[in-house]
């Protein structure tokens, strides 16, 4: 069959996938539109509402990317601060790690004959 | 066998200025005064160590007939007069820009390019 | 930054010593076990190609294409310098 | 008479590898480059003595003449 | 391999050693003119060399070679001479 | 004249002829160079393609340079081939595929993205010049051709880098780092040639695949060979100059240095498989290669996230998708020695890395000419200061999320298919690698999702207000990459049939390579 | 660069069509002799150093064009792989003229022999072709240096 | 004209060294030999002949000047240059210096009358030029053995300036 | 094994320029590091080829009776040359290049492109 995909313990296939994705999506849809309709345009109910303060101007209610996973990164402090101190930027370090994987591989081939 | 003895006489010769002039190099207590040794005595020593291999090549293009001894004979010479324009030049232009770059000669009795440089 | 040092320090002196094996093991100075392909050059370039040079015949006609990849890393030299100063000598 | 051609081998490297441990060592640029320029000469004398004539030429104009022209350059152009 | 051949290489082979008094040079030399001088003596001394060599193999064609240097030594020196000078600017 | 045995050269000449003339035709017209080099490469495409079927349907191509005919005979008297020699199996088009699709879209996407900087035809010389080092690198059958190529791709890569370092310092510096890290690989396969002329006096490919010993110094040639070429390929820890490259050159040239990395990666397969092969402890192999690409996936999406420049960002997502094709191509070597388990599940586990080599040279592709249209765009790659773009810029919007998607290895497109292949076999190698592959998806979803928020969502912010679609040659670029994208989601199997398979058995069966030239099984 | 002493000057003058011709002897003997297209055209780049020193950059702009070395070194790339599509009637790289007879077609004497210009194929045209591109490039190479120089030194160095 | 002649014919005699012995015409040159050699002396006629004659002086056409120019090559200059080496010997082996930078104003006008002094005083005894007036040709010398503070050109270089005046002026 | 000298020698010359490229912090001396592992791999491809008592393998004017050196080493070294000289001169063009915006040469300042 077409697009059918064999990994040697189960398959995948994109088609059914999406055809199975599109009847699910219909089903939403439908059910969407069961629900009542009691939302007005041009009224209140339009505006943001951001606890009763008044709207930011648009600069600032744009998230910057800095502040993203700021949470993230503050929790692994002691993963990322040597991942980032290893990258160095340096040249002589750059050259230095291929010497020193260099040598890891040619002792573990050699070692292991 | 008096070929052997013309040769080693040239080759001594030429290897007795190319030894004086690399240890004059290492003697001699400034800049201009090594580049007279290393000048004079390698080029000297060069000349004659090429006129020994000349010679050689003109002895054996007579004994053998040989065309190929005409060619080494050719290029040495050219070789020699290329050393021979080109290492004095060398040689001056290694002592002024000595003298430019501030290296005084040592010693030194009188310096009129020094003074000529001031006024 | 002394810790990186002597990591670098210590890989570098493995590096030689691991290397330096590879100088003793190869075959002596000076002897070739095979030389069957450059038999094959010196006995037959001259017929072939017509030249007496038998490092240039290989250059130019056994080896052409490397040749060509040569003159290309020269081009592309070049053409990076000329690039990399547009404008900047006229 | 064999031996002495190796002892002349053995001769001309060792005094190769000092130089370029000069180039490497010197740490003003321009004594470096001049110690670059001994090793590669003292190389393509090496070539020669291999009886590798044409490397031994390419070695010679590409290693003392070129590279020591356009290292001049980079040393001027950086100062 | 001839009889010749112990004439040419011997002084060939003395000549590397006093390559090796000029390398001294090289290494003391408390300027840089100093330095350069060792490597013109070292230039000169090999273009005498591979004379030698070259009549000691009776390879005529290796002469080229030291055409060569004896040629483009000279550049080198003049490069490095030109640098030390600085001169005016343009 | 009957061209058709003469498709192998013509390939890579083309290109190559187009580079040296390219400086004369300048002189007729400055607009010539860029509309001339993407008819050069689309020629050497018709012809990669042409070769491919040829490949496929008939079996591996040789081209002999200089000999008597196209057709390879061996030299009276000689066990191996004198000349050089193109070999073409099902990898090395696999590659030359890929090669050729992204020189040529990187080319059309030059046409206007480059087009206000001087110096054009040195730009466009350069280009066709990377490409013809990728094409050498991945068709060539002789080990010191193979070097020579890679100085070529590898000068031509630097140059490009560095090109707008007339305006400021950083593409020089990331030129330079690449520079001095590609010429130390250079100079290290350059020594193992000589190691292997040394020993066995042959440089042809195949001749050697069948005279190595495995002796000591081929232990020393291996373990210089594997390391400088996965660092070309960008595994950790010697990915640093990955960043600083990509992030620094033109964004077409970006798409193109991807590619080039993996012709590295290619040679690495090369060496490991189809000169060693069994002869080398197959597992110890293998797990360096696994490692490289564990460490590669998990150090590149975790410094992903923290990165707030775009190109840098996604810089670091190549070095992690990377790891994937050596995490599946190592689980295939480290059990190439087991017939059942290879059998099992390692022929699965190298059609899942190697599917993957071409889904990211799209993918990534893509996601690099979405980076270089905000660019061109909004002339910043700072994250902190874009956003709301997707008002204006509704093309490359979807191409973004297509990309985007196809990384995070969503279904149905083609990033999920092929990391569905690895995930699955990997796991009954070895479960815990499977889960890090997984996590590490995830992550890389999470770190595009930080992308798509900060570039296109959120208000039209005033400053840009200007901005508006990219021109059509650029946005004809990245529609042919989405929809190659959205077809190998669709269909995998048609590919995986078709040039996976194959490339994975030829990478396996080194008999097989060494016979089309010495004869003999 | 400003030109160096008059001494120098005058030397190079003499120096500078010697070393050319040398490296135009090197170049078409390259099937002879050691030496051929790299390294002729090697020395003859080194006769270019040689005036860019001597002369100082100013002065020997008026003696070597770039855009003209730029044009010969391209010409002479195409023309190296013209020659190497000239032989595709048979295979890329196919040394046709060898033993034909005609132009560089001499059959060459087995064994040791003083040689003969007329023999070698296309191999003494490709040396040329590589001959003009080396040269010509190693110009480039240096002018394009020697201008950049001065660009990038310090300002308050100049 | 006469300029690319001169230089064309420079390189024909250069070629035509390199290549001796390889054919029959006169004895040295084959026919193949001669005709390249007259093709490229032609090339580098019209690349070096702006580098050879920036100015125009057809001094040195003159023969005589050249024998005079080798009479003095082999006679007074090598015999200078023995001495000097002799005396360089006498000095590396005894250390006796007394060094200074003296000028001498030896009054030649054409360049290469001066670098012919130039380099004849760098090869002979005990002197080294180190420098040159560019105006009016005056040469500062670094002596290596100063026997007085006021030195005249005899000193320093016998007679060399007179015969490089009748050599090149 | 005194007889390997001149691998040695090779092994020596690379690590040189290895140890130029990891511990010296000026980007020319990193260009020289360079030039230093060009050679090390020119020298030991050469003396590969090396054969003892054989003469170079041109026939022009060679003396008679001798075996030769192989030959393809030195054309693949006449390869490598031009190569490394290419590598040379870009490389000392980009420091150019970086010494013009960042107004120093040293490593440890030249590293805008980092984290």
């Amino acid at each position: 069959m077409l697009g059918l995909l064999e990994t040697g313990s189960g398959f995948w296939n994109a088609i059914i996938w999406l055809v199975i994705i599109l009847v699910l999506g219909a089903l939403v849809v439908y059910f969407r539109n069961k629900g009542e309709d009691s939302y007005k345009k041009r009224t209140e109910q339009d505006k943001p509402f951001i606890s009763g303060n008044p709207e930011l101007n648009k600069e600032d209610s744009h998230l910057s990317a800095s502040h993203i996973y700021w949470g993230f990164t503050e929790a692994l402090k002691d993963y990322y601060h040597p991942l980032i101190d290893f990258h160095t930027g340096n040249i002589n370090d750059y050259t230095g790690w291929i010497i020193v994987v260099t040598v890891l591989v040619l002792i573990m081939v050699g070692v292991s004959g | 066998m008096s070929i052997k003895i013309v040769l080693g006489l040239f080759l001594g010769i030429g290897v007795i200025f190319n030894c004086l002039g690399s240890i004059g190099l290492l003697r001699f207590p400034d800049v201009y005064t090594r580049l007279h040794a290393s000048t004079k005595a390698t080029t000297f020593g060069s000349i004659f160590t090429s006129l020994a291999v000349v010679i050689y090549s003109l002895y054996r293009w007579s004994s053998l007939g040989d065309s190929k001894f005409v060619v080494l004979a050719f290029h040495t010479i050219i070789a020699l007069i290329f050393l021979i324009i080109t290492n004095p030049t060398g040689a001056h232009a290694i002592a002024r820009a000595a003298h430019r770059s501030g290296v005084l000669p040592k010693q030194a009795v009188i310096d009129q390019l020094k003074e000529a440089k001031l006024k | 930054m002394k810790t990186k040092k002597i990591i670098f320090g210590i890989a570098f002196l493995l590096f030689f010593s691991l290397i330096l094996v590879s100088a003793f093991q190869m075959r002596p100075f000076g002897e070739p076990v095979l030389s069957e392909m450059d038999d094959y050059f010196i006995a037959n370039a001259q017929q072939e190609t017509g030249t007496n040079n038998v490092v240039t015949s290989i250059v130019f006609d056994y080896r052409g294409f490397d040749t060509l990849g040569e003159a290309t890393v020269l081009f592309t030299a070049i053409c990076a310098i000329i690039a990399l100063f547009r404008g900047v000598s006229k | 008479m064999s031996s002495f051609v190796e002892i002349i081998h053995l001769v001309n490297l060792v005094i190769m590898l000092a130089a370029a441990l000069l180039a490497v060592l010197f740490r003003k640029l321009l004594p470096s480059v001049i110690a670059l320029s001994v090793a590669s000469l003292l190389l393509s004398l090496e070539f020669y003595l291999l009886h590798a004539p044409d490397v031994a030429i390419a070695e010679a104009a590409i290693g003392a003449g070129l590279t020591m022209a356009i290292f001049i350059f980079a040393i001027r152009g950086t100062r | 391999m001839n009889e010749f051949f112990k004439i040419f290489i011997i002084p060939g082979g003395l000549l590397l050693i006093f390559m090796f008094i000029a390398l001294i040079r090289l290494i003391l030399g408390p300027t840089t003119p100093d330095r350069v001088v060792a490597l013109d003596t070292i230039n000169t001394l090999v273009v005498a060399g591979m004379v030698l060599v070259g009549a000691a193999y009776e390879e005529v064609i290796y002469i080229d070679v030291a055409i060569v240097y004896a040629l483009l030594s000279y550049i080198g020196t003049l490069y490095v001479a030109k640098y030390l000078e600085g001169g005016p600017k343009e | 004249m009957n061209i058709l045995p003469h498709l192998p050269i013509l390939i890579i000449a083309l290109p190559l002829l187009g580079a040296f003339i390219l400086p004369l035709l300048n002189r007729i017209n400055k607009k010539v160079p860029g509309i001339f080099s993407v008819l050069i490469l689309g020629a050497s495409l018709f012809f990669t393609i042409l070769v491919a079927i040829k490949v496929m349907t008939v079996g591996p191509q040789v081209y002999v340079f200089g000999a008597q005919s196209t057709g390879f005979t061996l030299p009276s008297g000689l066990k191996f081939p004198i000349r050089i020699i193109f070999e073409i199996d099902a990898m090395s088009i696999f590659m030359g595929l890929i090669t050729a699709m992204v020189s040529f879209l990187g080319a059309v996407y030059s046409l206007t993205f480059i087009q206000k900087e001087e110096g054009l035809d040195k730009y466009y010389a350069l280009l066709l010049l990377l490409t013809v080092g990728m094409f050498g690198m991945e068709l060539t059958g002789d080990i010191f051709n193979f070097f020579v190529f890679l100085e070529i791709a590898s000068i031509a890569s630097v140059a490009l880098i560095s090109f707008q370092a007339l305006y400021k310092g950083e593409p020089a510096e990331a030129g330079f780092k690449y520079m001095v890290v590609s010429s130390i690989s250079a100079l290290i396969v350059l020594f193992a040639v000589g190691i292997f002329y040394g020993q066995y006096d042959v440089l042809n490919l195949a001749a050697l695949a069948r005279l190595i010993k495995y002796s000591q110094l081929d232990k020393i040639a291996l373990g210089l060979m594997v390391p400088v070429l996965a660092m070309k390929a960008g595994a950790v820890p010697m990915h640093m100059w990955t960043p600083d490259a990509y992030s620094e050159a033109p964004a077409p040239i970006t798409m193109i240095l991807v590619a080039a990395s993996q012709a590295s990666l290619y040679a690495l397969f090369r060496v490991t498989f189809t000169l060693y092969n069994i002869q080398l402890n197959t597992l110890t192999v293998g797990w360096v290669i696994i490692i490289f690409g564990l460490l590669s996936m998990f150090i590149g999406v975790t410094m992903a996230i923290i990165q707030k420049d775009i190109k840098r960002l996604m810089a670091y997502h190549a070095i992690s998708q990377t790891g994937y094709m050596l995490l599946g191509v190592g689980v295939g070597l480290a059990v190439l020695a087991d017939p059942v388990a290879l059998q099992k599940y390692g022929i699965t586990a190298m059609e899942g890395g190697i599917f993957h080599i071409m889904n990211h040279a799209m993918y990534k592709g893509l996601l690099f000419l979405t980076a270089g249209a905000l660019f061109y765009r909004t002339g910043t790659r700072d994250l902190n200061h874009m956003g709301g773009l997707a008002h204006s810029m509704k093309y490359t919007t979807i191409f973004f999320i297509i990309g985007a998607a196809a990384i995070a290895g969503l279904p149905p497109f083609n990033g999920f298919a092929s990391k569905l292949l690895i995930y699955e076999s990997v796991y009954r190698f070895n479960p815990i690698l499977s889960i890090i592959a997984m996590v590490v998806s995830i992550l890389t979803l999470a770190s595009f999702v930080k992308v798509f928020h900060s570039a296109f969502l959120g208000p039209k912010l005033p400053r840009y207000k200007e901005v508006k679609e990219v021109p059509t040659s650029m946005v004809f670029a990245m529609a042919v990459l989405s929809g190659i994208i959205i077809f190998f989601g669709l269909f995998p199997d048609v590919i995986i049939k078709n040039l996976v398979h194959p490339a994975a058995m030829s990478l396996i069966e080194q008999v097989k390579y060494s016979a089309t030239i010495l004869g003999g099984m | 660069m400003s030109p160096m002493s008059k001494i120098v000057r005058t030397i190079t003058k003499f120096v500078y069509s010697i070393i050319i011709i040398f490296g135009f002897y090197i170049i078409v003997h390259g099937h002879l002799t050691p030496g051929g297209g790299f390294q002729g055209g090697a020395v003859t780049a080194s006769a270019f150093a040689l005036l860019l020193v001597s002369y100082g950059s100013l002065a020997s702009k008026k003696f070597v064009k770039k855009d003209f070395l730029s044009f010969l070194e391209s010409s002479g790339l195409t023309l190296f792989i013209a020659l190497a599509f000239l032989g595709l009637g048979t295979t890329f790289f196919y040394n046709l003229l060898a033993n034909s007879g005609g132009w560089f077609g001499n059959v060459s004497s087995v064994g040791i022999n003083p040689g003969d210009m007329n023999t070698g194929g296309v191999v003494p045209l490709m040396n040329m072709a590589v001959g003009l591109e080396v040269l010509s490039g190693l110009g480039v190479i240096l002018l394009v240096m020697a201008g950049a120089m001065e660009f990038t030194k310090k300002k308050e160095n100049l | 004209m006469i300029d690319f002649f001169i230089t064309f014919l420079i390189s024909l005699f250069t070629y035509l060294f390199l290549t001796a012995s390889s054919g029959e015409i006169l004895g040295f040159w084959s026919t193949l030999e001669l005709s390249f050699g007259v093709a490229l002396s032609i090339i580098v006629a019209l690349l070096a002949t702006r580098v050879l004659f920036q100015k125009k002086s057809y001094r040195m056409l003159n023969p005589l000047r050249w024998v005079i120019f080798f009479i003095y090559a082999f006679g007074p200059f090598f015999l200078a240059m023995a001495k000097a080496n002799i005396d360089v010997a006498y000095r590396v082996i005894t250390g006796k210096i007394n060094p200074g930078i003296v000028k001498i104003s030896p009054n030649l006008k054409t360049d290469l009358g001066v670098t012919l002094l130039a380099n004849s005083i760098t090869l002979t005894p005990g002197t080294l030029s180190v420098d040159i007036d560019e105006e009016n040709n005056d040469l500062y010398i670094h002596w290596i053995n100063v026997t007085t503070l006021k030195p005249t050109t005899k000193h320093i270089c016998e007679n060399f300036p007179q015969w490089i005046r009748r050599i090149a002026e | 094994m005194i007889s390997n000298f001149p691998y040695i020698a090779v092994i020596v010359f690379i690590s040189l320029g290895i140890y130029t490229l990891i511990f010296n912090k000026n980007l020319i001396k990193i260009a020289i590091g360079i030039c230093l592992i060009e050679n090390g791999a020119n020298l030991f491809l050469i003396t590969l080829g090396y054969k003892k008592g054989a003469v170079a393998p041109i026939y022009t004017m060679a003396p008679a009776g001798q075996s030769m050196v192989l030959p393809t080493p030195q054309a693949l070294t006449l390869t490598s040359i031009v190569i490394g000289l290419a590598t040379t001169a870009l490389i000392l063009s980009v420091a150019m290049m970086i010494y013009k915006h960042y107004g120093t040469l040293d490593t440890d300042e030249v590293r805008r492109l980092r984290g």
